[in-house]
């Protein structure tokens, strides 16, 4: 039976992510990039990462397969991928664990790729990592792999080299490479920023294709309101480190309850905004070294009151599948989303 | 072309017939790409310019070429009249007027310099007084707090750099800022903002810009007119509420069907659409019309013969042969 | 496609030209006289000296010399030595190998300490054995190698005198003796080589080491080792090779004091000699030897480089 | 050696280090004494001055002298036959002399300077002609290190290069020669006198630039005995089974004044600068104590005087000073030496002895290092101020004291007549003649000032016995080593 | 309803400008720990006669060879002279020929370098080939030439060094100019009109310092030989005045017998050389974007 079929309750974790802390030491104090951040992903299931730039999405991502480049350090946490924990995991099993258990996809096309290696050398080197050897297989397989993420010509893109591409083809790559030992899950980070939106959408189609028949897991971090709309089963939304709000997706379009997903619902350009004329949210987030003590979106929070600038709030399910960080959150009722926010007219 | 010849007389760009052919060596003989493939369009003074496109088909390739980083094979580039290749200062200093805001953030800074060096440098080199505080300035108009001017770039999220960008292509207040994708890696708050404040400083300063975006959204909330490129060569152009209203291309009528919507309920119901066929390589380009092997409408007219960009109704171009045959509507239908 | 390579020979050949010029009229700038060489250090008439540069031909223009040389030398015939009367081509024949294995042995045991523990020293920032390894690397390399092959001469004299040969034995002749010929000398410059090596790889590791693609092959499983010694190192590839090529020009010409040391007849030898003694002949020759190594490895390098860096193919 | 009729154990091989390689074998092209080491080996003179300065027979059994002095014939020994089975004829000395008269670097020749003709009597009678009498031309043909006088094969050097091709009639012959690596010589079994051959076959020599290489090479038994240098000999004496020989050697160490330049064609400066060198410390520094203070004619030679008797050979700063001032140099001299670097380790440490001796007495020394070839243009041009060198002895002692023209000031008139009398003397007044004519330099304090005698000293491991060092470092007795 | 960005109130600053290289420099520790060996040299060079126990040329043969002992610390030599005074005396030399030979070559090399890389076409063909031909000629051979034309000489001989040295400095600032060549950050630059000497000077020098920083710390130390070996043809300072190559040289005649005349001047040598080559490392880590934790793999934004 395909996983995918069955209620999305009684599918496994894939992903359990539980109060992670990443850190960055720097000059200006200790940098907590992920700060208290747990979630899950499910076999099959797509969770959408959203957030402001900066919040924390990409570490988070990083985090995950034990990618944070020194001097970032897990500070605590759990991370269990498929039974595994991660955090506990030594050398060669953390090595295994990268690439055919969790696939990744890397933000920048342009640099993500090794500027001496073809493409097709480092398709199949993803392969090789994980006991692939017959170079027939390896020449199929990779070949199936590029056509599957609609690079024309497949086979003869084997011999490019990256810097002969297209940003948009390098992207493709990118995920060619992160679904090439086919992953339980896939962590996508930015999958489509470089492409266009015909491809985009190919691409899509095949992850999509890839969560429906094989259960793969996606846990799909993108700024772009319409990808999250298409592909994902829940959202979680980012705000300085911490996740602020979690819930279905149809749930958070309709019903956001933490102001900062209210707010970054609105920004969305619409035809009816006019040129220059898109809302937005006033300020910026905090500085990640030294965080306010209270709510972190407090200052630019519409609905700020003075508890919100002393006392950290929780991560609460307020309904079913919902789960959202805001003080004030039972007394603002049901959403926040026709409310008006302070400075928008 | 020169769509809005009428309107001005000199505009602030002209791009005409430029071409720019890469020589590749692989395996067998040398062969030319042609990235560019004779590509014209004006951008006016104070006019945004969107252009949209599959990708690879050469929009970056363009901006290079029209901010002067790479010489054109064929073609030419003027600004307000004059080529940018001009011996001399004259064309140093019409080249000097153009900016561009890079597809990769990370790679347009210099590692080993801090932001503020990076946005100061315009001005460094007009020895304008009080750097620091139009660099300040500049870097809190883009939203980021001026301090980060003493950060280095790998210190900073993807889209801190992309700001940063920005505030440096604006800071000497130029003509005409390209954006290659400049707002691609922002999340959508601050994508509105800086679309915002584009718009609010093209409205205050008379910039003109040519921005390059997938983002359909984006682009029709700055463009005043969209130009739509499709492997190497423009296939339609339109004012912004034209082609909102009514893309005539098939190309471009795919474009909008593929764009998502950020609504749930319509995506998650979509039927799995998009075009189909495979990207031709620019190395081979198909004959006649280009798009002809994806399109949907396409007939052995579109092999033989190579459609003409030509006027479709008062300042819409478009260049096919059946243009209108597929409507935005159909588009619409077919998604729901 | 041709024609590059035709300008390339040609510019080959015109660096040894120049070269030859420059050695011919920059070295009779050196003080010192081939006359006053063979005459040696007891009385000779002033007639007897005339006699004596007439015989040389060093009584005729610098220019003419210099035409005479070029005219013979393109035939092949680098003239005798006025001191041994043997033939310069055949000293140099029977020297240039010596130290083209020397040069080739130290490059290969160099490039194999070097560039592995330049790599471990730029991808791990603790760990004290790395930290021991380069700084003891560190140390030989400052030590003059005068001083190190002393130390192993007298401690292989006393300690394992069967491991070493005093004097050279060709690999023709006798391997394995060639082998304990070459092993005290190359030990000798093995580890200063390697320490060079070391560094350059170490620096430019540490530039590719944070490139993003890095974190992709570790993302897709791709083994440390691989990701360090495949993935990075092919990248920091580059300089490296320039720097082992240039490398084995000093080689080729810098060991002087180990052939000097360990009595190998090398080139170095025999360019020392050939100055000590204002043999013209013979240094304009061994200069030209040089040059050619210097300007083939060169030009090996320069092909080398688009297959290392693949961005410089196509442009 | 007791070597049999037909020598000892063929197959046995001594194994010797060199410093240096021979430039030539061709016996008149060189002046280089490493190269005369080779030739040694392989050539042989009519006759041969032996450690007492008495000329022996060699090739020649016996000579005579004409009365007025022009004429000399000598008697070739019978039986002797080059290494290739050639007889040697009157016609090879003939064709030898000729040969060095015509084709000589101006160094051999100039040893046989008067020499006129030389013709052949018969075929064992050779006649040399004298343009004017020479009372030291025999003991330059008996020249140890055949400076002119080694004996070719004319049938051989006419058609051959000599230069790089041997054939003579010395104990040896040249099995195969690497250049700058290897010499192997095998016994000439050919040769006319069988108690002069080695008891082994074969003798390598391998030419080891590095000093301590070599001591490396004796102490691991690849090598069976070196030359060492003071600072070798000192440190292989500590080694128990190295034996090092030594005896006091005929080389002078000197320093060459040129006369030619101001001040030093003042005698008086040139003898405060002989006054203050401290002999014994230049012994004791230089050479580590292996040598002596020593004239022009070393100690070791007959007809050396002792130090005593010669003036400015005693250190006397003060008179040193006191001369100085008389020169006009009260406030003292700025003078250079030109050194010969990369010679001699002791050379190196001399000049700067030399330097810090005359300091105090008011003489300042920069020392210019050069390499042979400007050490030699310099010399050869006269210029230099001082310059530090070295004379082997060649069998005839008036090398060792005759000036150089053109290499430095005029000979003073009474060196010229001292040296013509004792040129045109008697042999048998010869060696007195030489005395009064030292004396008489020395008191000129010209043309140089003879500092010290090294001694000659060999070093060998355990397969060798019977090697007994040469004063004059020649080579020759190697083949009277035995070898175990 | 139109809210630009535009009046954000900068919050207080609470961090001060990027730090200047040298006070980075002096916050490594093993750099500025080798900084500090290079200035105790430097500061004995300086005062020379001032602090050395005895002088340095003059000694008594009839004290040759004394073991270290509290009179000499580090013993006497052949001529009885003191060694520790000499060894402070060859700090002079050994900084003169480091500094003279390996900044002139390194400045050199890396201006003709850059040019040639980033000028490209036929300057960097001339560039190039000059350099070639530099190259080409034998190390000993061109020293000798030069030294012989300026005459011999301190300073002269590490001019010939330096001169010697040119071009592989300028090899490898050529090719560290080349890959930087294409960056986008040059792009940016020429399109914000940045005049080519200043985009050398800001862009391109600082990435191309890197590897000559390694390469002149390496050089710093074969210079020393290179001069002992000049020395040792008569073509460096004036003996009995001695660098610690020359020491060293003769100094192994006797490494059976006084074996501190070799260790003396050996110590101070890889002491200052290991001191070279750790603050050039500590200079490229600290001129490394990365930071203070330059090592290990990279970020993702
Ligand atoms: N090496 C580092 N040193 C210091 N701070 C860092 C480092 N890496 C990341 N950060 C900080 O951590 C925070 C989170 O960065 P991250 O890249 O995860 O953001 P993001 O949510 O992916 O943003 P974007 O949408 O712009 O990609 C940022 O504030 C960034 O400045
Ligand atoms: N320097 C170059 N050498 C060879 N080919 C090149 C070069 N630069 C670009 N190309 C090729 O030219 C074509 C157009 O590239 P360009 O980067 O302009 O596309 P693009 O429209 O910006 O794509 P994307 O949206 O993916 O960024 C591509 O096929 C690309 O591979
Ligand atoms: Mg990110
Ligand atoms: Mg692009």
């Amino acid at each position: 039976m395909n996983p995918a079929d069955a209620g999305p309750e009684t599918r496994a974790n894939v992903l359990t992510v539980t109060d992670l802390q990443t850190a960055f030491p720097t000059r200006r104090g200790t940098v907590r990039a992920v700060d208290g951040v747990s979630f899950d992903v499910r076999e099959g299931e797509t969770l959408g990462l959203v957030g402001e730039s900066g919040s924390g999405k990409s570490v988070t991502a990083m985090s995950i397969l034990r990618l944070v480049a020194a001097p970032g350090r897990i500070e605590s946490g759990r991370i269990e991928l498929a039974g595994q924990d991660v955090l506990a995991l030594e050398g060669e099993e953390l090595r295994r664990v990268r690439g055919s258990i969790a696939g990744m996809v890397f933000q920048n096309p342009m640099t993500a790729l090794n500027p001496s290696f073809t493409v097709g050398w480092q398709l199949m080197e993803a392969l090789r990592a994980h006991g692939v050897r017959d170079p027939e297989e390896l020449q199929r397989r990779v070949e199936q792999a590029l056509a599957a993420v609609g690079m024309p010509d497949p086979a003869r893109q084997l011999d490019t080299y990256p810097h002969q591409m297209s940003g948009g083809m390098r992207q493709r790559v990118v995920i060619a490479m992160g679904m090439i030992n086919e992953p339980r899950l896939l962590i996508a980070d930015e999958p489509t920023t470089a492409l266009d939106v015909t491809i985009q959408a190919q691409v899509l189609n095949l992850m999509k294709r890839l969560t429906r028949e094989h259960g793969t897991a996606l846990l799909l971090i993108t700024h772009n309101m319409g990808v999250i709309a298409r592909m994902c089963d829940r959202v979680a939304v980012m705000y300085a480190g911490e996740i602020v709000e979690e819930a279905l997706v149809r749930t958070l379009f309709s019903a956001p309850k933490h102001p900062y997903t209210s707010g970054l619902l609105r920004s969305i350009p619409r035809a009816d905004h006019g040129r220059g004329k898109v809302p937005t949210m006033t300020g910026f987030p905090p500085d990640m070294a030294a965080p306010p003590s209270g709510c972190r979106f407090a200052d630019r929070c519409p609905y700020v009151v003075d508890a919100c600038l002393s006392d950290r709030p929780a991560l609460v399910e307020v309904e079913s599948a919902h789960k959202t960080r805001c003080l004030r959150v039972q007394e603002l009722g049901g959403s926040v989303a026709d409310l008006t926010v302070r400075g928008v007219a | 072309m020169t769509p809005d010849r009428g309107a001005t007389p000199t505009p602030l760009l002209q791009v005409n017939d430029l071409v720019k052919h890469f020589p590749v060596r692989g395996r067998g003989p040398a062969q030319m790409l042609r990235a560019v493939d004779g590509v014209s369009f004006t951008v006016n003074a104070g006019e945004t310019v969107g252009v949209v496109g599959e990708s690879g088909c050469g929009k970056s390739t363009v901006a290079r070429l029209v901010v002067g980083l790479t010489k054109p094979t064929s073609g030419s580039v003027l600004v307000e009249g004059g080529d940018i290749w001009a011996r001399g200062k004259e064309g140093a200093e019409r080249r000097r007027r153009m900016q561009m805001v890079f597809q990769n953030p990370t790679g347009s800074m210099n590692p080993r310099r801090t932001v503020g060096d990076a946005v100061a440098e315009p001005l460094q080199v007009l020895r304008a007084p009080g750097i620091r505080a139009k660099v300040e300035e500049t870097l809190s108009l883009v939203g980021l707090k001026p301090e980060m001017a003493d950060r280095m770039p790998h210190e900073m999220s993807g889209g801190q750099q992309q700001r940063a960008a920005i505030a440096r292509a604006m800071i000497s207040n130029p003509a005409l800022v390209v954006h290659d994708e400049s707002v691609a890696s922002l999340d959508i708050s601050l994508q509105a903002q800086i679309l915002n404040l584009l718009v609010d400083l093209q409205d205050r300063l008379g910039t003109a810009y040519l921005f390059i975006s997938h983002d359909l959204a984006a682009v029709q909330a700055i463009s005043h007119r969209v130009v739509v490129m499709y492997l190497g060569e423009v296939v339609e152009s339109a004012t912004a509420v034209e082609f909102a209203a009514r893309p005539l291309h098939p190309y471009s009528v795919a474009l909008r069907r593929a764009a998502l919507l950020p609504d749930p309920e319509i995506e998650q119901s979509r039927v799995e659409v998009g075009l189909t066929g495979d990207v031709p390589s620019p190395l081979n380009p198909p004959s006649g019309c280009r798009f002809r092997t994806r399109c949907p409408y396409a007939e052995q007219k579109c092999a033989d013969e190579k459609p003409a960009l030509r006027p479709a109704q008062d300042g819409h171009y478009v260049a096919c042969h059946f243009a209108g045959i597929a409507t935005a509507t159909t588009a619409l239908e077919g998604a729901s | 496609m041709i024609r590059p390579a035709l300008t390339r020979l040609a510019s080959l050949f015109g660096v040894l030209l120049v070269v030859s010029m420059l050695v011919f009229f920059l070295g009779s700038l050196i003080p010192g006289d081939l006359a006053s060489v063979i005459v040696g250090h007891e009385g000779a008439t002033p007639e007897q000296f005339e006699r004596v540069r007439r015989e040389l031909g060093l009584d005729q223009p610098l220019i003419v010399q210099y035409l005479n040389w070029l005219g013979n030398a393109v035939t092949g015939d680098f003239g005798t030595s006025p001191i041994t009367a043997r033939e310069v081509s055949a000293d140099i024949a029977q020297q240039f190998p010596v130290s083209l294995e020397l040069a080739l042995l130290c490059l290969v045991t160099s490039t194999v300490i070097g560039v592995p523990v330049g790599i471990k020293a730029a991808v791990s920032n603790k760990g004290w054995v790395d930290a021991a390894m380069r700084a003891s690397l560190l140390v030989m390399f400052s030590v003059p190698v005068f001083v190190v092959g002393i130390l192993l001469l007298l401690f292989a004299s006393a300690f394992a005198p069967d491991l070493f040969n005093v004097t050279y034995v060709p690999w023709q002749q006798d391997l394995v003796g060639n082998l304990r010929s070459m092993a005290l000398p190359v030990a000798t410059i093995t580890l200063p080589f390697a320490a060079m090596t070391m560094q350059m790889t170490r620096s430019a590791t540490l530039e590719v080491l944070s490139d993003p693609y890095i974190t992709t092959a570790r993302a897709v499983g791709v083994k440390r080792r691989r990701v360090h010694y495949v993935h990075a190192l092919r990248n920091a590839l580059p300089p490296v090779v320039t720097f082992l090529g240039f490398q084995f020009g000093v080689m080729m010409g810098g060991l002087l004091v180990v052939e000097q040391i360990f009595s190998l007849p090398g080139l170095g030898r025999g360019m020392l000699d050939a100055i000590n003694n204002r043999d013209y002949p013979s240094v304009t020759a061994i200069t030209m030897v040089f040059a050619a190594v210097f300007v083939v490895v060169n030009a090996a390098i320069d092909l080398l480089y688009p297959v290392l860096d693949p961005r410089q193919r196509s442009r | 050696s007791t070597p049999g009729s037909t020598g000892g154990a063929a197959d046995k091989t001594l194994t010797i280090a060199e410093t240096n390689p021979p430039q030539t074998f061709d016996p008149i092209q060189s002046s280089q004494i490493a190269t005369m080491y080779a030739w040694q080996h392989l050539y042989n003179g009519l006759a041969r001055v032996d450690a007492q300065g008495e000329l022996q027979p060699d090739l020649a059994t016996e000579w005579k002298a004409s009365d007025d002095g022009l004429t000399y014939d000598f008697t070739l020994r019978d039986g002797v036959t080059f290494s290739d089975g050639s007889p040697l004829t009157a016609d090879d000395v003939v064709f030898s002399f000729e040969r060095l008269l015509t084709k000589g670097l101006p160094y051999s020749q100039s040893r046989f300077a008067d020499l006129e003709s030389v013709k052949a009597v018969d075929a064992t009678h050779v006649q040399f002609k004298l343009k004017k009498p020479n009372a030291g031309f025999l003991l330059n043909v008996g020249s140890p290190f055949f400076i002119g006088s080694a004996i070719l094969s004319k049938k051989f050097a006419s058609s051959n290069d000599p230069k790089t091709t041997v054939l003579g009639t010395g104990p040896f012959k040249v099995q195969s020669y690497t250049p700058n690596q290897e010499l192997v010589l095998v016994r000439n079994d050919k040769h006319w006198n069988k108690d002069a051959l080695p008891d082994y076959g074969t003798l390598r020599i391998k030419y080891m630039p590095d000093q301590s290489a070599q001591v490396a090479a004796l102490s691991s038994g690849q090598v069976d005995l070196i030359f060492p240098s003071a600072e070798n000999a000192v440190q292989l004496e500590k080694n128990a089974k190295i034996k090092v020989e030594s005896v006091k050697g005929t080389n002078t160490m000197r320093l060459n004044i040129n006369s030619g330049r101001k001040p030093f064609d003042n005698p008086d400066v040139r003898r405060a600068i002989s006054l203050s060198l401290d002999r014994d410390e230049i012994v004791q520094g230089a050479f580590l104590g292996k040598a002596e203070p020593s004239a022009q004619i070393p100690p070791s030679l007959p007809g050396a005087l002792p130090l005593s008797e010669l003036p400015h050979q005693t250190r006397d700063v003060a008179k040193a000073k006191e001369l100085l001032a008389k020169a006009g140099y009260a406030n003292g001299l700025k003078i250079t030496l030109d050194h010969l670097a990369g010679y001699a380790t002791y050379l190196d440490r001399f000049a700067q002895l030399v330097k810090s001796q005359l300091a105090e007495a008011g003489i300042e020394v920069v020392i210019e290092a050069n390499q042979n070839s400007v050490w030699l243009d310099h010399q050869n041009n006269a210029k230099y101020d001082i310059m530090d060198n070295v004379y082997s002895f060649n069998g005839d002692p008036m090398t060792l004291l005759s000036p150089r023209p053109g290499r430095q000031g005029p000979t003073p008139a009474e060196v010229t007549a001292a040296m013509a009398k004792a040129t045109a003397g008697s042999p048998e007044d010869y060696r007195s003649n030489l005395q009064a004519l030292m004396k008489l330099e020395n008191d000129l304090v010209f043309p140089d000032i003879a500092v010290a005698a090294p001694m000659s000293m060999i070093a060998f491991g355990e397969r060798v016995s019977g090697a007994e060092p040469d004063p004059t470092l020649a080579r020759q007795f190697l083949a009277d080593v035995t070898v175990k | 309803m139109n809210e630009t960005p535009a009046t954000v109130a900068a919050p207080a600053s609470q961090t001060s400008r990027r730090p200047k290289l040298a006070s980075r420099l002096l916050r490594h520790k093993s750099g500025a720990a080798s900084l500090a060996v290079i200035l105790i040299f430097g500061v004995v060079a300086a005062l020379g006669s001032l602090i050395q126990p005895f002088d340095p040329i003059a000694g008594n043969v009839v004290a040759s060879f004394s073991p270290p002992s509290a009179e000499h610390w580090l013993g006497t030599d052949d001529l009885g002279r003191d060694v520790l005074s000499r060894v402070m005396d060859g700090a002079k030399i050994a900084l003169i020929v480091a500094t003279v030979s390996v900044g002139v070559a390194a400045i050199i090399g890396l201006i003709i370098g850059v040019i040639a890389g980033y000028a490209g076409g036929f300057l960097d063909l001339l560039i190039t080939r000059a350099q070639d031909v530099l190259f080409a000629f034998p190390t000993l051979l061109l020293a000798v030439i030069v030294s012989a034309v300026l005459g011999p000489g301190l300073i002269n001989a590490s001019l010939a060094i330096a001169l010697v040295y040119i071009p592989r400095f300028g090899r490898i600032a050529r090719s560290a100019t080349l890959q930087v060549k294409h960056s986008e950050f040059l792009d940016a630059a020429r399109l914000a009109g940045v005049p080519v000497v200043r985009m050398l000077l800001r862009h391109v020098v600082p990435n191309v310092m890197p590897s000559v920083l390694v390469l002149a710390a390496l050089s710093v130390s074969t210079a020393q030989l290179a001069y002992a070996s000049l020395a040792f043809l008569g073509l460096g300072v004036s003996p009995p005045q001695a660098d610690w190559g020359s020491m060293l040289s003769e100094g192994r005649n006797f490494v059976t017998v006084a074996p501190w005349m070799v260790i003396a001047p050996a110590a101070a040598l890889v002491l200052l050389m290991v001191a070279f080559n750790v603050v050039g490392d500590a200079v490229r880590d600290v001129m490394d974007p990365r930071g203070e934790h330059s090592k290990g793999a990279p970020i993702a934004a």
